[in-house]
């Protein structure tokens, strides 16, 4: 007896081309006829870009730490960000700041944490938000495990997490698919494929044809779209979510992008990898397009674009300020090492604690 | 009131907690319909249902990670590691994360999770199965880790773990998991994490140990009585942090100290003991501290297990060579 | 533009049914025809089973520590084992014992190795072969490794690793996976699902359709076979060692089973599944079918059969005089756990080994 | 003859090597075209090849398990880990199977991997970039731990590690990766492991460090000079084992000790050292001993690391603490 006994497949969908036109043929979801809400997003994308270039200007100029831009990435974070409700939980990586402003998060926050203070994980968005991840690809579990959470308090919440194209190999990645099967958890997990992880291509990560692919291993409906396409990527993000909510389990959401940016300011991504590629890339940026179509439809035009601009610059520049009277004003005190450490400081801390404010760094903080 | 064993002490404070508080979830491999390998968790499914009580996928990265969502979702999961060798590749969760949840965020989140496991050597179980590895969780800071090493102190320290607001390492001793019975209560009272607790009086020398030594080291005390050696008995208990202050006065009173663990000598938690002591007890130090440990080698497998364990007989010895000093 | 750019399928092949009837239809593969080395496999089938039932006896009474039965996996395991050649390499979990001893590893090393003794995994099979793992599924990422070993290398050999349908959820089969994809390895992961990990079944895993298809993760052909069935085990083998040989790859090859027996004898199966089941198990088994075929096929006979049981049985007891005697006569030292720490032992663990010396256990070994 | 720093010592030792053993191969993320986010294999990939200094996919159980199955098959694989902080996934696979290959196998099989990582704090970097982890690993049966505190020193103890046929931790102190810079010869000698090195010879007062730590330690005793106080300085490079007998020689001469390190305290290597001196060294002790560590918190995010690493003020201070005693 040989019989197949199971067939998966991959979609790939893009709504909005290179040149910003709507694709014909294809069902196009409603919001690409939503104009204000289009609007909307462009708005926050291109606010977005403005803070970008801003902080890795600070890093620059010694005022902040070493900085993940999310240059490029603008139309799959507001995608993620925009489709999830207040009470949905949010386990970002590193470098998803439009989909946390959408939530709540507020530019000096991102500021205070690249500038190298706790308080920026105390940020203004939902309280139940995870703060950033660095060690790769463990937000996944975390996510899963709010989703289980809410599952068994039967809340009809969801959990999104987002992680790259490199951490799609990690076994937290896969586990989480795992556990996203077993449990038919309310998880939406997103790759976000900008095709590389710092000097390691796409190709270097595996050899197969998608990334979303993986979530076959789980039985998820698993889908790649353009994630410049801001259009493809929130209807894909609808998508799952809605499932999600509705107890129809977990999804795997691919999003082609590209760094357009160095990994962080403390990389130099000429040494791996040509400016031909990134030229041919700069082409397929999201605001273009997104722009492009807006004004197609008479929506907008250079006046209100620049408009946006001056008015982000002029919100950026108000959260530098907000970040910088911070730290200058209202340093964390010395000992606040120490204060978060247990709800229930143990003796021996209290002993430590004592020293520590004896011996403050010469200079105090940086 | 009923005479219960050490593990199920462990079962009766998860039982009562669970009842107690809806949020407690017991979250691991064979956890459920099968009460765990050891019965730590028999008949909580029964009683609590598969939403309270839930069997895992195999993946202890998964444990541990989704721990620490549901954690910071305000549940307070108990996970279970099989045996303390599965643990390691949940080191990640807890140390870049459960430890620093509460810090990471100022506070806005924290992380109330136990992770239980059989820990430590002596019942003849296959390869990786007997570790001793407090000291891996002792150094990381953000967590505590506990080690009852009794029936009542099972029931009452892993209530006072599971009701703690900030992740703690439970590591129970296999080997003495049905060695005493003890009446115990079951009135919810939890003893309190953070101290050690004197098993013994005595005047001529301090023995300090944790665990299932917890046996050998009473043995000794019993054994060096017969040669009129008073020997004062120190569970550790907590092994992070570690109450140095019952320690150093008992030390204070007898100049003389022996660390017994089963774990690895070097970098164990026995040097941190003898180093507290070396500052801050050591005007009362009549002797060398003695550290009576397991060999710094793999633990060997079943048939030679007990070549590897701290015995009566070298506790003895130390204590011997302490009281050589006047 | 949606587009499906990629799908994929797993079969099912099982080419002796329940009854030990060549399927029809069904191509069939050279082996089936092939009495004379069917015969032979059947042979170390039932050696393996005369020599399990033993181990488990010995444990009942306390001549063996904690066992892990392999009453049911034999068709499996001999696929497994007959498929390698001896410049292959093998990454076993902990009950592959048939397809060990095809490859050398003699059944006092076994008992060796279950009776608390070390020299158990220094056995007499390949010296290359990985020894028993327990930490679960680490294995596969050993197999990996020595899999670009050999690729590095220009060598022709292929590394084989086994895996639980529970370890198949664990991060190190998965990453194994991706390894495997990313640098086209010469290996062959198998997936032997014996419908239980423990107490946990198969379902609460995940929710898949197969085991198999986690392959697709990383692009990997992946099929499912019946585990009972010898000639579809051998030939999924073939086929996906003949790929990873002839530089074509990994494959994912799930092999339907079913413990039979508890999970170790520390284990009492009966606190968490039906009898029944085990019952219908029984009836799928592999044995019985492969002689019922080899019977039909004139091959086979109830002489034979006795002959080979009784054979088997001594050999089963000449192994156990021989382990018994090694433990009773020519002990490990004392300080065995010193001597193969490290090449060169460190100067703090000659004074350790002189304390061990010194304080044997009383009662000495166990 | 090059002057160069310490990094540049590590690429040294990997191209010297390399050269040398064909089985050498380097295995890590971003390790090839980019040469490593600190460019410690900066130029390998170019003249080795890239099937001998690999890129690999982004999962560091995977990088550890490849490694053991590799090294067991009679490759000698270099693995990076990109920061001590991204190691914790390599837990299992370290303490599980390369520290015990050998041991498990009677010999049949060893597991000759070096894990390299950038480790410690003080350079600004983002979370999770800046934990000191030596006593994780210390700890461990099986596996030696080396941290090298000098160009020289990296690149004589890197090509020990490599060609030792046992597991090797080898943590890498970022923080003085480019601080000094050293003539070293690339005349392939390697510098004995399982040893101390005296950086010092003194007479008061003994300052045990290592790793980035020598730094202020030898700060800390110029300080001290300055007032007339002779302080030795012993770099313990390889923190397990420990090579006690020097520094009890050195106690022996001193009376006084003061044991310097940027982990936390609690049952950090620090610990060990203390123990071993409050057991072998304790007649010779004129002051209790002290310990000037990293607290037993988070590594603070970087505007406040300063705050959290041990500066020469407090080294000299637990110094002068020591010299009380008579
Ligand atoms: C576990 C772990 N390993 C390594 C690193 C170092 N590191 C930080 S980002 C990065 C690359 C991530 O690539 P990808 O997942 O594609 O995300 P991207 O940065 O491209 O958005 C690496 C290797 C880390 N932070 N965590
Ligand atoms: C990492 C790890 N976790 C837990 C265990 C305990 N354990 C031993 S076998 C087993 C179940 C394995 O099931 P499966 O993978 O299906 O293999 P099977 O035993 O059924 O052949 C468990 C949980 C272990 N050995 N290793
Ligand atoms: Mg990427
Ligand atoms: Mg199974």
């Amino acid at each position: 007896m040989a019989a197949t006994i199971a067939s998966f497949k991959v979609d790939y969908f893009q709504f909005l081309d290179e040149e910003g036109r709507l694709a014909d043929g294809a069902q196009i979801p409603a919001l690409a006829r939503d104009t204000r809400q289009l609007e909307s997003l462009y708005r926050l994308m291109t606010l977005t870009r403005v803070f970008d270039k801003k902080a890795v200007a600070l890093q620059r100029t010694g005022k902040l730490g070493t900085y993940a831009s999310c240059l490029g990435h603008e139309a799959a974070h507001v995608a993620v960000g925009s489709a999830m409700r207040e009470e949905d939980c949010f386990a970002p990586m590193y470098r998803e700041y439009a989909a946390q402003f959408f939530r709540g998060v507020k530019m000096s926050d991102v500021l205070m944490y690249w500038g190298g203070d706790e308080r920026g994980n105390d940020f203004s968005g939902p309280k139940h938000d995870f703060p950033w991840c660095v060690p790769i690809a463990t937000q996944c579990l975390h996510a899963a495990g709010a989703a289980l959470a809410y599952k068994l308090h039967g809340q009809p919440r969801v959990a999104v997490s987002v992680v790259g194209d490199g951490g799609s190999s990690k076994g937290d990645f896969l586990e989480a698919i795992n556990a996203a099967s077993a449990w038919k958890l309310p998880l939406v997990l997103v790759i976000v494929n900008n095709q590389w992880a710092i000097s390691v291509p796409r190709s270097k990560q595996n050899s197969a044809r998608t990334l979303a692919q993986k979530g076959i291993a789980g039985g998820l409906p698993s889908v790649q779209v353009d994630g410049n396409d801001l259009v493809a990527s929130r209807w894909a993000m609808d998508k799952a979510i809605a499932a999600a909510r509705e107890g129809r389990g977990a999804s795997v959401v691919e999003m082609l992008t590209y760094r357009l940016s160095d990994h962080t300011t403390a990389d130099d991504a000429r040494r791996y990898r040509e400016q031909d590629e990134v030229d041919t890339a700069w082409n397929k940026e999201p605001l273009t397009r997104l722009r492009n179509y807006l004004t197609d439809q008479g929506h907008w035009d250079q006046v209100k674009e620049e408009e946006l601009l001056s008015e982000s610059a002029e919100r950026v520049n108000a959260a530098v300020a907000e970040y910088q009277d911070r730290i200058d004003n209202d340093p964390q005190p010395i000992d606040a090492m120490f204060n978060y450490m247990f709800k229930n400081l143990p003796h021996h801390l209290e002993e430590q604690r004592e020293i520590a404010r004896r011996f403050p760094a010469r200079g105090g903080q940086h | 009131m009923a005479e219960i064993t050490l593990v199920e002490g462990v079962t009766l404070a998860l039982a009562h907690e669970m009842e107690a508080d809806p949020t407690v979830v017991v979250f691991g491999e064979d956890v459920g319909v099968n009460g765990g390998v050891f019965r730590a968790t028999a008949g909580l499914q029964q009683k609590f249902g598969d939403d309270r009580v839930l069997d895992t996928p195999l993946a202890e990265v998964m444990i541990a990670g989704m721990c620490v969502g549901m954690a910071a979702q305000g549940m307070k999961p108990v996970a279970e590691a099989q045996f303390e060798g599965f643990m390691y590749p949940m080191v990640d969760h807890i140390v870049n994360h459960a430890a620093r949840l509460r810090h990471r965020t100022r506070g806005r989140m924290n992380c109330p999770v136990v992770f239980r496991a059989p820990w430590g050597g002596g019942i003849h179980a296959p390869e990786h199965h007997s570790d001793s590895n407090e000291a891996t969780w002792a150094h990381f800071p953000g967590v505590r880790t506990v080690i009852p090493s009794s029936p009542s102190r099972a029931y009452g320290l892993l209530l006072a773990a599971i009701r703690d607001p900030d992740p703690v390492v439970f590591l129970e001793p296999k080997r003495i998991y049905r060695w005493q019975r003890e009446e115990v209560e079951d009135n919810g009272e939890e003893l309190p994490l953070d101290v050690c607790f004197v098993l013994r009086d005595g005047t001529d020398v301090t023995l300090v140990t944790w665990g299932a030594m917890v046996k050998e080291t009473m043995e000794a005390a019993v054994e060096l009585e017969k040669n009129g050696v008073s020997a004062e008995v120190i569970d550790v208990a907590t092994v992070a942090p570690i109450d140095m202050e019952t320690i150093v006065e008992s030390v204070e009173k007898t100049g003389r100290c022996v660390i017994v663990h089963e774990a690895p000598k070097h970098c164990g938690v026995g040097g941190e003991i003898a180093a507290g002591l070396a500052d801050k007890g050591i005007w009362h130090l009549k002797a060398p501290i003695k550290r009576v440990t397991g060999y710094d080698t793999v633990m060997p497998l079943y048939r030679s297990e007990m070549n590897y364990m701290p015995s009566t007989e070298r506790i003895v010895h130390a204590a011997n060579e302490t009281l050589e000093f006047e």
